[in-house]
């Protein structure tokens, strides 16, 4: 069960290129979290209302939780200024994560949606191969994913890797001989792609686990800011809306209409 | 020293202490209930549910500002049916009151909503008149006089239960607003409601909230939220619920001395689960300290 | 790539850059010049002057709030004697546009005011109809639209400058506002001035200002300025100042995009002394780095 | 000249009953500082936007500034939760501060009052008493003022030297034989303190220069928050008021009306 806590940092590390890493400690968070959830951060400035979600990169054992972010407004900021010693409150875990389906797992990860993965690929337990989508050849987490499974990389300018998204690097891949046959797809990464993954997979007749973002206030299923558009009638909302926190982050691309 | 009084009453309605949410920021009580013993507070007040299911607006549907947020939810929600069948029978559970906000895109959706409320086992409705009047081309009930007296005395007609009326800031004079639904039959005042505001994304040069504008709530609205109680409260009789930014025991001590019978504790609840039931403890803690007997003997107490 | 323009024109007055300070919270400029290259500014704004001294309110006559305050300074200046002997020369010696902020208990006295600068070495004025009309009670002319309108075309015909209307918003609609000043004549409009606010100390259970109520400003209003500069944007023809909660060149250019031609840093003047200056050259930085040649080319960009 | 800087803290202590000791170093400022001056504090949390006013307590040398504040709200809260080492945003100095008259100098000083009084005592030269006012024996700086002059005591609740108020402490002294001939007083306190000294030194034919403390935006002269009625028409703002900030924080006792 998810609760609201101040927890203490015990590291914290910067990745380069705007990238942090920083580890807190948290038995009864980390026992119940799975792969895909998130927690939710406070800020300590009080100007900074609301709570910022940010994915369960890894849990390294011993009620540890890992989080991967980049720094990109006043709020990340803050967190980046953040020493281990230090406390931070946050709240979770929260979201559905993803779910196991016991098959082949293939992970796509676009920059910032890297990090769920991690977890994800020491879970899952069936030998998978992760497609990794960087800016440029500034990459975070690949030596981590590399312990796991095979890694493809793709990056925006072609600096390492690919040259282009995930999408193309899985393309490229399929058309290198690399089988999708029994596997499922598991992807995080910013809306254009998830735009790609849901179109590949429909062309292909494949199956894939999405995360999806969105603006939050709650975090926690009550205040309707972070739907996303469904293609049927949610149980919940009684409308063509499920809630991303909630009902997410994570959905079968078929459900959700991201037009 | 415990033996405090912090029993208000709203409409004949008995609060076991003056701490309720605000309408829309704690859906039913579900999901809060993971974080508040909701038999500690005194009311919770629901998501504003109209007729038919909303599905209210696109998505960005919420931004953070200094102190606050702005919302666009655009009134999502599941509808009446599923309302009185899911929502009300789990708040029943708990030793709590129930306001239901009730929204509408015309006076007669309204009056639909409240007369299906009739039966239900609710204690107080709360007619959130800062809907758009779809019909009226999109002006909010809420700030024009007779438009709001003569919804508040439809509904008032049409109720089982007693009527709040809940009004909009975004108008030149809030004491005009409540004398009018005052006169309209309302059995109480709610205020404020959001003011409203717009975010500009300077970098992609675009809107924050995909419906341009929104409701701005949180500590930064506070002191117009306190103004706008006192204002109201010296204009009419009938109680008031005063809201408005509220997140510590001390911003609700501040909205009962300026005339609030009661207060609703909403954008704080995004910030921390538990703030509504601090807030109650934090009353209680006051007058326990302060040797105040009674809560009601601060309702209004700064003149 | 500094070749970028950043001259805008209110009224055929040019500024170097579209930044000036909020009135009253600058003084005349005199005490910030020793934080603040004035050349640096497009204009600087006067506190608001009447025809003769006004004492102000009582204290306290600020206090702080989530990413604001409130003020009830009460419009305390030394009149327009003082201010032509000693203020305008001063602001003289700077390269910088000067505009002086008007007030007066009755229409009379604005009048007398704006007339009494007319051979005064100023560029723009600008009247703040936020004063309370004493003559008519204590009702502000800037919730009324006839009474704003009758205003702005006495002050027009008694100014030789040009004549800028300084808005209220605590008005249930701005663009009504915007437009009843533009048809009396307005050449153009700045707003927002403070949102009517309130705060009370729970510990000594009294109000915070002795005034009661006071004016909320600063980064909490910031999302109601940038909606209603919005708003009055799309209603008239005229140049907008927008002014609210300007800290940084992101919240300025929010302001621009929205629709105003130039900006007012005000209750950010208290916190870093500095920021008015950090305003203009940050978006002198924002233009370069996004190849924007012109500002004019931002003024109510987002639609 | 007055200048806004980030300074380094140099040393933290708490002095017990919530009055904590600050050092920051600033030598530009502290060059120009006068006893009885003050500076801008700036939170960092952005939710505060207004400047804590805080006097001068001592200018311990090498360019060091150190003030001693209670912790009264979030403002000094956030202060007293300082280390040496982290910054802080300050402004200064500021104000007028206390004139020298090359008179003998006697000192008031209750509560938060007492710290500016410190510098002063160690500047003025002239054999001084210091009259020291709290709120019960948990006393703060007694040891600091005691290696330049007489101290004569006084508490709220007689737990510590004469019970009562600073005035009740002179009244005794002088009925005990001290002299106020030629002397001048430099009294800083609360409210109703500084009346009793304005009636005291009406009585009895003195001069006493008083600091006023009143609430402040800006702290520089330009708001207009921070004013105290005049006896005559102040010369800078054409009314009977002056700026607390700017014109004082110190008056001539007789200038100024605090009825
Ligand atoms: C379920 C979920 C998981 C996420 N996991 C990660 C992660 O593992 N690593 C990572 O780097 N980022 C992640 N993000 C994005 C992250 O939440 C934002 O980058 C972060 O909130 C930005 O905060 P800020 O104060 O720095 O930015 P600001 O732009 O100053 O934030 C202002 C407001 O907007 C919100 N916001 C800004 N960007 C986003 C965004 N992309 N998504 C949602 N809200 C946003 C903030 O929460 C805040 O309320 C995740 C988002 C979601 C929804
Ligand atoms: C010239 C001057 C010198 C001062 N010197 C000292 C000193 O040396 N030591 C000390 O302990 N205190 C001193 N004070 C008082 C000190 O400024 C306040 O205690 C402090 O601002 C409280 O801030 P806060 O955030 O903790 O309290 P809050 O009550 O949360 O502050 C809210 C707002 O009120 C203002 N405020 C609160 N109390 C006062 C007050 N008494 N005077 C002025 N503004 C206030 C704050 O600055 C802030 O803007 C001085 C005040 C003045 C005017
Ligand atoms: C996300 C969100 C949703 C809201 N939904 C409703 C609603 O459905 N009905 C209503 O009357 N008010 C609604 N409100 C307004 C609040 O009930 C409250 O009046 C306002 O937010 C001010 O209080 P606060 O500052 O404590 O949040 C909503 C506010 C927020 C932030
Ligand atoms: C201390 C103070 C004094 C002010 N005095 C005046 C004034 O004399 N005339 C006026 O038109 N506006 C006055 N204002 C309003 C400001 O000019 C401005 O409209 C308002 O504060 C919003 O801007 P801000 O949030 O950037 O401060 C004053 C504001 C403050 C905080
Ligand atoms: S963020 Fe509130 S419902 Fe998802
Ligand atoms: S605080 Fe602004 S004039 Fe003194």
């Amino acid at each position: 069960m998810a609760l609201q806590t101040r927890v203490k940092i015990t590291k914290t590390a910067d990745l380069g290129e705007g990238i942090f890493e920083l580890v807190f400690s948290c038995p009864v968070m980390a026992e119940s979290a799975r792969p895909g959830q998130f927690v939710n951060v406070y800020c300590d400035d009080a100007s900074r209302m609301l709570p910022r979600p940010i994915s369960i990169c890894e849990l390294p054992g011993d009620g540890q939780i890992r989080l991967v972010y980049r720094v990109v407004g006043a709020g990340t900021k803050e967190l980046a200024g953040k020493h281990p010693g230090d406390g931070i409150t946050v709240l979770g875990p929260l979201g559905n994560g993803y779910p196991f389906e016991g098959k082949r797992a293939v992970l796509l990860g676009g920059g910032v949606g890297i990090p769920p993965l991690l977890e994800l690929e020491k879970q899952i337990g069936i030998p998978a191969a992760a497609f990794l989508g960087y800016r440029s050849d500034k990459t975070f987490l690949l030596d981590d994913f590399r312990k796991y499974g095979a890694v493809y990389v793709s990056s925006d300018d072609g600096s390492i890797g690919v040259k282009g998204t995930v999408i193309t690097a899985l393309e490229r891949a399929v058309s290198d001989g690399f089988s999708l046959e029994g596997a499922v797809l598991y992807a995080c990464g910013p809306g254009p792609m998830l735009k790609g993954v849901k179109a590949f997979t429909e062309n292909n007749g494949l199956t894939a686990y999405i995360s999806l973002e969105e603006r939050m206030a709650c975090g926690i299923g009550a205040c309707l800011g972070c739907v996303c558009k469904t293609m049927e009638v949610n149980g919940h909302s009684g409308v063509k809306n499920a809630r991303v926190c909630k009902d997410g982050p994570v959905f079968d691309a078929r459900e959700v209409d991201l037009s | 020293m415990s033996q405090v009084n912090t029993e208000v009453s709203i409409a004949g309605v008995t609060l076991k202490n003056p701490v309720t949410v605000a309408s829309g920021t704690f859906g039913s009580g579900q999901e809060f209930s993971a974080f508040v013993d909701l038999n500690r507070l005194g009311a919770v007040t629901t998501k504003g549910v109209a007729v038919e299911p909303w599905a209210g607006n696109p998505t960005p549907r919420v931004a953070e500002t200094p102190s606050g947020m702005l919302n666009a939810i655009g009134l999502q929600n599941p509808g009446i049916d599923t309302f009185l069948k899911r929502d009300v029978p789990f708040l029943r559970k708990f030793d709590t009151k129930i306001i239901v906000n009730v929204c509408g895109h015309s006076e007669d959706e309204y009056v639909e909503c409240v007369r299906r409320l009739a039966d239900a086992d609710v204690d107080l409705l709360e007619i959130n008149i800062s809907c758009p009047n779809v019909k009226a081309g999109g002006i909010t009930f809420g700030t024009v006089p007779e438009v709001a007296q003569r919804i508040t005395r439809r509904c008032r007609e049409a109720a089982r239960q007693p009527v709040i009326m809940k009004l909009s800031p975004n108008v030149t004079s809030i004491a005009e607003m409540a004398k009018a639904v005052e006169a309209g039959g309302a059995d109480g005042i709610s205020l404020i409601n959001t003011l409203t505001g717009m975010k500009i994304n300077v970098r992609t040069r675009t809107f924050a909230l995909a419906n341009k504008t929104g409701g701005l709530s949180g500590p930064a609205i506070h002191p117009v939220a306190v103004r706008m109680v006192y204002e109201a409260a010296h204009a009419v009789k009938i109680p008031i619920i005063g809201m408005g930014g509220i997140a510590t025991a001390e911003d609700a001590l501040e909205m009962i001395l300026a005339g609030a019978t009661c207060v609703s504790v909403g954008t704080a609840n995004f910030r921390d689960p538990a703030a509504s039931v601090r807030v109650a403890d934090g009353i209680r803690e006051y007058l326990e300290q302060t040797h105040t007997a009674d809560i009601k003997d601060l309702i209004g107490a700064v003149k």
